[in-house]
């Protein structure tokens, strides 16, 4: 067996975790150079995988294997594997982490601490809280979820997918409850304690509920399996294997209760209307690089795992369901967009506006069309570098004047210019201009729905209106026209912050400019999930005849 | 006029509850002869010793084949040695042990009059703040009588998941109810509580075994005999065929029902299952934590051990009787344990609760009369039963002038004061809740899955929502210690001697070894799922 | 006379001490009436060994007497102990953990 | 070669915005530099093409593959023919100009550099544009363009009304956007590609409806871009931007991007008669749209805009009437092109000399002060007006001849309403004329007290207006020689010829007489007498026409206002009703669970009596299972 590369790419931040952990209290910044330096190994790793993953003619679905005994009572293998999606999904996470750890610099230095000049605990009182050492559980809890987050992407054993989407909870919960931007709409600490733990706990309920749910499924699917091959199974590939020779087959009314199970809860990861109001105060409660953690990376659980296990799994059922779907998903994304136009809270704007880009994510899974579900893997990741940037920089501006609330800004471009433009291009992104990444992506969704379902496509397009008017009122409400009081001697972008930033954006170019290295990375999967649900590209009315060049 | 020849007894087979119990009896004579200083440490030596062997000889008849494949029934018909009986005695002895270091813990206590003090009353007979007592503490006496009782109870319970007639079933109950009713009066602290606890679940315990005796009688009226596999065979073959001559006297089924009713409410009373389930917030309450954890842990892992024998060997006959009735009282102790949990405030009770919720899911496992289902039961027994010491121990822990700080209020912002056993409790608490990669998840899918594969699907989203219900005051807790700021007044987590340090230590080891690699444990429960008959 | 009289008869002293636990106050009557509810089980057990003509039930009768003496034991030994400190012997005084 | 005709602006886009200061002193004139580098690149590639003869002039560029998935194949792919050929010079040409102008105009500005910067990255997007070799391409430079112009009209950001114009040109484009995103979708899906060359090829097998709806969602998407009915609204508030960019973009380039688009799509049209049709209503409705509200402005550049928007109203028309006006809407899309911009460099050298003031009732008898401007903006109104053989004439001319040539009442109609606009257009121009430079001096001294002192431009800024005079003169006298142009673009747009029931000459002569009926009613109304600073009130068709007749309160009223209350609406719901639920779920438990927790009462006899009920339930339970 070769080296157990994907392993070593989960393990080395979750060795960073519990090193990070360790750092005592007063050796703070040793504790954030040490995580910048764990998550930046695991970029190498990650850009190992992505080196060593074979997209050439007749490669292997599913490359770079592992598969070890682990709990054979339950059926279930230690099995990783990645095809194209789960490596352009790891390359993701594990590049958006530095930048993550870099933005939160600070973010989490005790309230005491001269970093930030809020009022806590003072130091006469230390004793009660000496051990406490939020800066390095922060960084330790967002090296922890990227393991797992990298873990699930990897997982090509059901049960141990299962494993990872659910226990990664934890340390986000711990993430968004334990710190805040402290710039609340309450101005007293502990308003903003109570929203921040309420936000947490609306996260991990729904998410838990979600899990639960798909828990009891999962359970279903073993005995499902168990029924019918000589021994259950939670391994996705022995499980297509068996469809595929024709052992295997769950019966109609089984399968649609499965993929139910499954799909409710990656929609509410997702998340889907309706059941994505955690998001919205999740990400307005917690900090920027959480924010961004959650929707950039966990959240893209939720649809990866659409793309993998419910697509895979219960074809007929996933066909049987493609309407509901896609009308939920065109839900999500007009209505996002628009909540995202009502919002007062730039955070919880940048959320909604997520919404609606999950909309466009699932939209793009369920066209069942190369271009949609190859755009949709795309989107995951344009979404994913696109809200980086502009949550950070909005984080960045909130963290200066302590506000979320838009009306409180104006006019930043004049003493900001630098961050005016920073967060106007993150905006632009988000509205998918062409020539940046996200624009590649939207439109190949749109294409895909469109070639399929002309209607579906149409309404979609509504979406792109709408993205451009809530991020340019973002825009001018908050960097142009006359200055607000308050914002005189707001500082420009600094250094580190600067370094956060523009490799950013720099991917956004590349990203929309020359897609094709990921396309090319991305289209077996595709095709493989594609014929997993034996379905085909919709012909052209009158093929052109090609011209010659 | 035949002289009565000795019964022949197996003591090997027989050895685990034998070495106990003698050990109590020691423990007896030493409270007697010993002089009142030299106590403590003897009972703690002689406490340890004998469960430690014990445990050896558990493991050593297992490793004989015991367990497997000569499992054999020993004493005449009266008790099983079988991998069921020998899986949970042997989590039996464990728990015990690990009780004992509870017990002997002496630095939780400020020291009283220069001596080190336990967490049980210097003279339990005393008025509570009375003369009697106050020359009892002076006199630095202390209650050493606690660990004969609490082998005692350990050795009711090696018997009671092994009994196979009816009459050791009853005396094991008693034998193990005893002790903890005294155990429950013996509080330092608070000991109106205490004897109240002690009042309630002794009246309650003694109501419920007049039942369960009831119910031993009409069995008995019914198949003419006491020992399982005696009923077993009237239950499932015809009456006349066994003993035409009690033919006539035998097979009335309708005092088959009543009397399975009864004894197996007697069980679920001692499981702590809806709606038989009220005492045990009170008690739990009440009782000195130590003993509360101990009763919460071997308590139930006994009765289930007893529940499940009763069910598989004597009862498989009336499966489709007593089936949709155990569906009810499961529903009814999932749901009604997790959501009742929700508005508790007061730590032990919550863990009460919770408890009873878990009785729930492990019943789910119960109700699946399969293979599987026993292992699922067995091992989901022995990760809760860690889980839950540990989750006491740490309860001892947080203090204030007023002895242990039981009300969550005052949990607030304890993971600032003292992350690590902040930590450690969380984690307990996400291991109850069942999140991966704790040991709590491991059982309840062991369980659910079982329960899934005997057809029961129902049962398993029922209890898949109701842990989402119970996931939520768990979560409650955790919030509570880690994200409100800490109070001024607020408790203070005393540094313990090395014993409860190892409780809550092991218990953590425990619940993320059989989290994350269960397997061994699996197959050891895997392979004692079956009952010999 | 058919020795199902007995089993009725002990049926309706088990009813009785079941009732009586239930509305009496006083712990000690209580407990006495947990008592005749086990001696209602003894006297069914007496009288089934009879109808099936062999011992047990008389043998798990002496044990269940065994038994309900140490209960006696346990029990007073509580119940006083509740009196001592609270001057009574009422059940429902003792009512201080609740919810 | 092609790639760096595009190239050149887009580095200076780039190192301009990444040099940040330290280009500060000489960033203009990088910009400048480059952008005259494309020009020459666009000379040298232009005369080469002469070199070639008619069919085999169009030159392919394939770069790189830029989006392949499956069969959608979208390549980095470049196509010089006669008609990119004509925008590249054009743009290159009235851009570098421009550049040039902005040096004097922008001078004082402390953002020059992003100016400049923001103009190079328009010149990059725009010869993308007209560049590019398929539809998708074509998008991306149709949004670069967008987003230029964004950030140029919203360039003086601390101006609220120039952010909110920015802004609403940006969205408004965005709906057009949608149109053209739709057609290239419909354009995969029918002919499962949308490079130029297979669509239009495959144009002729396609059925008359798939070619309607495409056609239908161009223009939506032309009409976006070059501020047609309905999408019209957002050209006068560009006007909020400096007026280089006024003229670079919202009149001589980027506004007629639509009529390129249409004309490229030629083939489509060509199929689809309906989608004709609603073209040449578009047409005409904006061309009389934009003249009457011309007329009514007082604020000299938006009269200017409304003049824009009338003039490629024209254009549309002509394309709309297929090969008989393609070519002639390219070459009045040009002749606009020099004289507008022409126009509006002359309006900002205006403003430049009288401190900003843009309301031509504060300016009068400025020919004195500023010779050279009142000349060569004299000479772009002549050409505009369509004064006889200068540019205007002939192509004005000769869209007028092609609608007639429509035949029938549609001819007759079309024809009329053309000659309807020239006559306004004469009108609004001369209005602006006298308004400008005639009559007395009215201006006052501003808030501050400042009495402007009107002075000529530097030379940076006059030169450019010279160049762009003789170009309105000479451009299309040149153009209609032999018809140049008319060979010239054939082989890209086709040609056709439809029986006029009115000759040329009954055409020119018909122009002409309007046009000076037009000058006269002008006369009459601002030349005989004073006129007064501030505007009468007027009657109810100019008070509509100066709120741009009433278009933004018609969107204000249908669209924005229930926008906001749906919004408002959603948000109240998604709080109260989606979340509510949830909420509502949690606290629903927590009373059960409170109500639940009374039966826990501390009395151990009701304990024992849920133990007893217990027990019989079970026992009965059990005993009911044996019965049924």
């Amino acid at each position: 067996m070769s080296f157990p590369l994907l392993t070593a790419t989960a393990l080395t931040p979750a060795v960073g975790a519990v090193v990070t952990a360790a750092v005592p209290a007063a050796r703070r910044t040793a504790a954030k150079w040490l995580a910048l330096l764990f998550s930046l190994a695991t970029v190498v790793l990650a850009a190992a995988v992505l080196l060593r993953f074979d997209t050439g003619e007749g490669a292997d679905r599913f490359q770079l294997t592992e598969s070890r005994a682990w709990i054979a009572d339950f059926g279930v293998r230690y099995e990783l594997g990645v095809d194209g999606i789960g490596v352009a999904m790891i390359a993701l996470t594990a590049l958006l982490i530095p930048f993550l750890i870099g933005a939160g610099w600070n973010d989490a230095d005790p309230p005491s601490s001269p970093a930030n000049g809020q009022e806590g605990p003072k130091d006469d009182e230390a004793p009660a809280t000496r051990r406490w050492r939020p800066t390095q559980g922060f960084f330790a809890l967002i090296l922890m979820v990227e393991a797992m987050v990298i873990l699930s992407f990897a997982a090509t054993d059901i049960f141990l997918f299962y494993i990872f989407f659910e226990a990664m909870l934890i340390p986000m919960y711990f993430l968004i409850g334990g710190f805040g931007d402290r710039a609340g709409e309450q101005d007293s600490e502990e308003g903003q304690a109570r929203q921040r733990s309420y936000a947490a706990v609306k996260f991990l309920l729904y998410n838990l509920v979600g899990g639960l749910v798909m828990l009891a499924a999962v359970i279903g699917l073993y005995v499902a399996t168990a029924d019918q091959l000589p021994e259950g199974t939670f391994s996705l590939q022995a499980i297509l294997d068996a469809r595929a020779a024709g052992e295997l087959d769950f019966g109609t009314g089984t399968e649609r209760w499965l993929f139910l199970g499954f799909f409710v809860a990656f929609a509410i990861k997702a998340p889907l209307w309706p059941l994505h109001t955690w998001l919205p105060n999740a990400m307005g409660e917690s900090t920027a690089p959480v924010a961004v953690l959650i929707t950039a990376v966990v959240d893209k659980v939720g649809t990866f795992a659409m793309l993998r296990f419910c697509l895979g799994l219960f074809p007929e059922a996933s066909d049987w369901a493609t309407p509901v779907v896609i009308t939920l998903a065109l839900v999500s994304i007009i209505y996002g967009a628009l909540l995202a136009l009502g919002q007062r809270d730039m955070k919880r704007l940048i959320a909604y506006a997520s919404i609606s880009h999950f909309g466009f994510i699932v939209l793009g899974i369920f066209a069942m069309t190369s271009q949609g579900q190859g755009g949709a893997t795309l989107y995951m990741i344009n979404h994913g570098v696109a809200t980086a940037a502009l949550m950070l920089v909005a984080g960045f501006l909130i963290a200066r004047r302590g506000s979320r609330l838009i009306s409180d800004y104006g006019g930043v471009q004049k003493t900001a210019p630098v961050l005016a433009g920073t967060f106007l291009i993150g905006g632009l992104a988000t509205l998918s201009l062409p020539g940046l990444g996200p624009f590649v992506s939207e439109f190949l969704v749109l294409v895909g729905t469109f070639s399929r379902y002309k209607a579906a496509g149409i309404v979609a397009c509504a979406g792109i209106v709408l993205a451009a008017l809530y991020v340019l009122i973002l825009y001018q409400r908050t960097m142009t026209g006359p200055l607000k009081p308050g914002l005189e001697k707001l500082p420009d972008l600094k250094v580190r912050e600067l370094t956060v930033v523009v490799p950013l954006i720099a991917l956004l170019i590349f990203l929309g400019v020359y897609p094709k290295p990921l396309t090319d990375i991305v289209d077996p999967a595709v095709e493989h999930t594609l014929s997993d649900v034996q379905k085909t590209d919709p012909e052209p009315e009158t093929p052109a005849v090609e011209a010659a060049p | 006029m035949n002289d009565l020849q000795a019964p022949d007894i197996e003591w090997v087979a027989l050895s685990p509850s034998l070495i106990v119990f003698g050990a109590a009896i020691l423990g007896v004579l030493i409270e007697a002869f010993l002089p009142r200083k030299q106590r403590y440490y003897a009972e703690v030596a002689v406490s340890t010793l004998a469960l430690a062997g014990a445990f050896a000889a558990v493991v050593g008849l297992a490793a004989s084949g015991h367990g497997t494949d000569d499992a054999q029934v020993a004493g005449m018909g009266a008790l099983a040695v079988d991998g069921p009986a020998l899986f949970l005695q042997g989590v039996l002895c464990l728990v015990g042990l690990v009780s004992v270091l509870l017990f002997a813990e002496r630095r939780l206590e400020p020291a009283l009059h220069g001596a080190s003090v336990d967490s049980f009353a210097a003279a339990p007979a005393a008025v509570p703040g009375g003369p009697a007592e106050r020359e009892a503490e002076k006199a630095g006496w202390t209650t050493t009588e606690i660990f004969p009782l609490l082998l005692f109870a350990v050795g009711g319970m090696l018997l009671f998941p092994a009994a196979n007639d009816l009459l050791v079933l009853f005396i094991a109950l008693e034998v193990l109810s005893l002790p903890l009713y005294l155990l429950c009066a013996l509080a330092r602290r608070r000991r109106l509580l205490s004897q109240e606890a002690a009042v309630k679940y002794f009246l309650l315990g003694a109501f419920a075994s007049a039942f369960l005796l009831f119910g031993v009688a009409l069995l008995y009226g019914y198949a003419g005999t006491v020992s399982y596999a005696g009923i077993a065979d009237v239950v499932s073959g015809e009456p006349g065929a066994i003993e035409p001559g009690l033919a006539g006297t035998m097979g009335n089924d309708a005092l088959l029902l009543i009397g399975g009713a009864m004894l197996v409410m007697g069980l679920l009373f001692k499981v702590g299952a809806v709606p038989f389930h009220m005492w045990t917030p009170d008690v739990y309450q009440g009782a000195p934590t130590p003993v509360t954890g101990f009763m919460a842990a071997a308590t139930k892992v006994a009765a289930f051990g007893a529940l499940l024998r009763l069910l598989y060997v004597v009862l498989p006959g009336l499966r489709w009787d007593w089936e949709p009735v155990l569906w009810g009282v499961t529903i009814a102790s999932m749901v009604g344990g997790a959501v009742v949990a929700i508005t508790q405030t007061d730590v032990k009770r919550l863990l009460a609760y919770s408890s009873i919720a878990h009785a729930g899911f492990i019943l789910a496992g119960v109700v699946a009369v399969t293979e599987d289902g026993v292992s699922s039961v067995l091992f989901y027994l022995g990760a809760y039963s860690f889980v839950t010491l540990g989750a006491f121990a740490v309860v001892t822990l947080v203090r204030d002038s007023g002895g242990e700080a039981t009300h969550l209020s005052k949990w607030a912002g304890l993971g600032r004061r003292s992350p690590l056993l902040a930590s450690v409790f969380a984690l307990f608490l996400l291991a109850f809740a069942g999140i991966p990669l704790t040991s709590g998840f491991a059982g309840k899918f062991a369980v659910f899955r079982a329960a899934a594969d005997s057809g029961a699907m129902g049962l398993v989203v029922v209890g898949v929502l109701a842990s989402a219900i119970a996931a939520f005051f768990y979560i409650r807790v955790i919030v509570l210690m880690f994200f409100s700021e800490p109070k001024a007044d607020g408790p203070s987590v005393v540094i313990p001697s090395p014993l409860t340090s190892t409780v809550v230590g092991l218990a953590a080891v425990v619940t993320i070894v059989l989290g994350v690699a269960p397997q061994f444990f699996l197959d050891l429960a895997g392979q004692a799922g079956v009952f010999v008959h | 006379m058919s020795p199902e009289n007995y089993l009725y008869l002990s049926a309706l002293l088990f009813t009785l001490g079941a009732a009586g636990v239930l509305l009496r106050r006083n712990a000690i009557v209580v407990f006495m009436c947990v008592e005749l509810m086990l001696n209602a089980a003894n006297l069914a057990l007496v009288t089934f060994s009879r109808m099936h003509g062999n011992l047990d039930g008389q043998i798990l009768a002496f044990f269940v007497m065994v038994v309900a003496a140490a209960e006696v034991v346990v029990g007073l030994a509580i119940i006083v102990t509740v009196y001592r400190s609270r001057h009574s012997a009422s059940v429902d005084d003792a009512s201080l953990m609740k919810l | 070669m092609i790639g760096l005709l595009v190239g050149a602006p887009l580095l200076g886009a780039a190192v301009l915005l990444v040099g940040g200061r330290y280009l500060e002193r000489v960033g203009h004139w990088v910009a400048t530099a480059l952008a005259a580098v494309s020009l020459v690149l666009a000379a040298t590639l232009f005369f080469d093409m002469l070199g070639r003869d008619g069919e085999d002039r169009a030159l392919h560029q394939h770069l790189f593959s830029w989006i392949p998935v499956a069969d959608f194949q979208a390549d980095v792919a470049f196509r010089l023919d006669q008609l990119s050929m004509t925008f590249v010079l054009l743009i290159t040409s009235v851009g570098t100009l421009i550049h040039l102008y902005s040096i004097g105009y922008m001078e004082h500005d402390p953002r020059r550099r992003r100016f400049f910067a923001y103009l190079n990255l328009f010149l990059a997007a725009m010869l993308l544009l007209v560049l590019a070799d398929n539809y998708l391409l074509l998008y991306v430079g149709w949004e670069g363009v967008g987003l230029a112009s964004f950030l140029l009209i919203g360039f003086w950001q601390h101006k609220p009304s120039a952010a909110t114009a920015a802004k609403k040109a940006f969205v408004v484009n965005r709906v057009g956007d949608v149109g053209l995103a739709i057609a290239v979708m419909l354009m995969f899906t029918t002919f499962g590609s949308f490079a130029f060359e297979p669509v239009l090829a495959g144009a002729n097998e396609t059925s008359e409806g798939t070619l309607t709806a495409i056609g239908l969602m161009l223009l939506l998407a032309a009409c976006g871009k070059s501020a047609q009915v309905p999408l019209q609204s957002w050209l006068g508030d560009a006007m909020e931007g400096p007026t280089p960019v006024s003229a670079l973009i919202h009149a001589a380039t980027m506004v007629t991007a639509g009529v390129y688009l249409i004309t490229r799509s030629g083939a489509i049209f060509n199929g689809a008669p309906d989608a004709q049709t609603v073209v040449i209503v578009v047409g005409a409705v904006t061309l009389l749209f934009g003249a009457i509200v011309g007329c009514a402005k007082d604020d000299i550049k938006k009269a200017l805009a409304g003049s824009t928007m009338s003039q490629i109203g024209y254009m549309m028309l002509a394309t709309g009437l297929g090969p008989v006006g393609y070519v002639f809407a390219i070459m009045h899309l040009v002749t606009h092109g020099f004289f507008k911009a022409g126009l509006f460099l002359g309006a900002g050298s205006v403003m430049h000399g009288m401190n900003d003031e843009v309301d031509m009732r504060r300016y009068g008898g400025l020919r004195k002060y500023m010779p050279i401007t009142f000349v060569t903006f004299g000479l772009a109104y002549l050409a505009i007006i369509g004064f006889p053989y200068l540019s205007g004439y002939f192509s004005k001319d000769e869209i007028i001849y092609a609608g007639f040539s429509k035949g029938g009442a549609e001819g007759w109609l079309l024809g009329g309403v053309m000659l309807l606009g020239a006559a306004l257009t004469a009108y609004y121009m001369t209005r602006i004329m006298l308004l400008t430079f005639f009559g007395e001096k009215r201006w006052q001294p501003d808030a501050q007290g400042h009495e402007p002192h009107p002075h000529e431009s530097p030379l940076s800024m006059t030169i450019p207006m010279m160049v762009l005079a003789v170009g309105s003169v000479g451009a299309g006298f040149f153009f209609d020689q032999g018809e140049t142009f008319v060979h010239w673009l054939e082989p890209v747009t086709g040609l056709g010829h439809g029986d006029s029931p009115v000759s040329h000459g009954m055409v020119a002569l018909a122009a002409t007489g309007v046009m000076l009926l037009g000058v006269a009613g002008a006369w009459w109304q601002y030349g005989r007498r004073p006129v007064e600073a501030v505007a009468p009130s007027g009657r109810w068709i100019t008070r509509a026409a100066r709120r741009d007749l009433l278009q933004d309160d018609f969107n204000h009223a249908v669209l924005v206002r229930p926008g906001n209350y749906l919004t408002r609406g959603l948000v109240y719901l998604d709080h109260k009703l989606v979340d509510g639920v949830v909420n509502g779920t949690a606290a629903s438990f927590g009373g059960l669970s409170g109500r639940l927790r009374r039966v826990q009462n501390g009395f151990a006899r009701t304990y024992a009596v849920s133990m007893f009920g217990g027990a019989a339930v079970l026992v009965a339970a059990t005993l009911l299972m044996r019965a049924v």
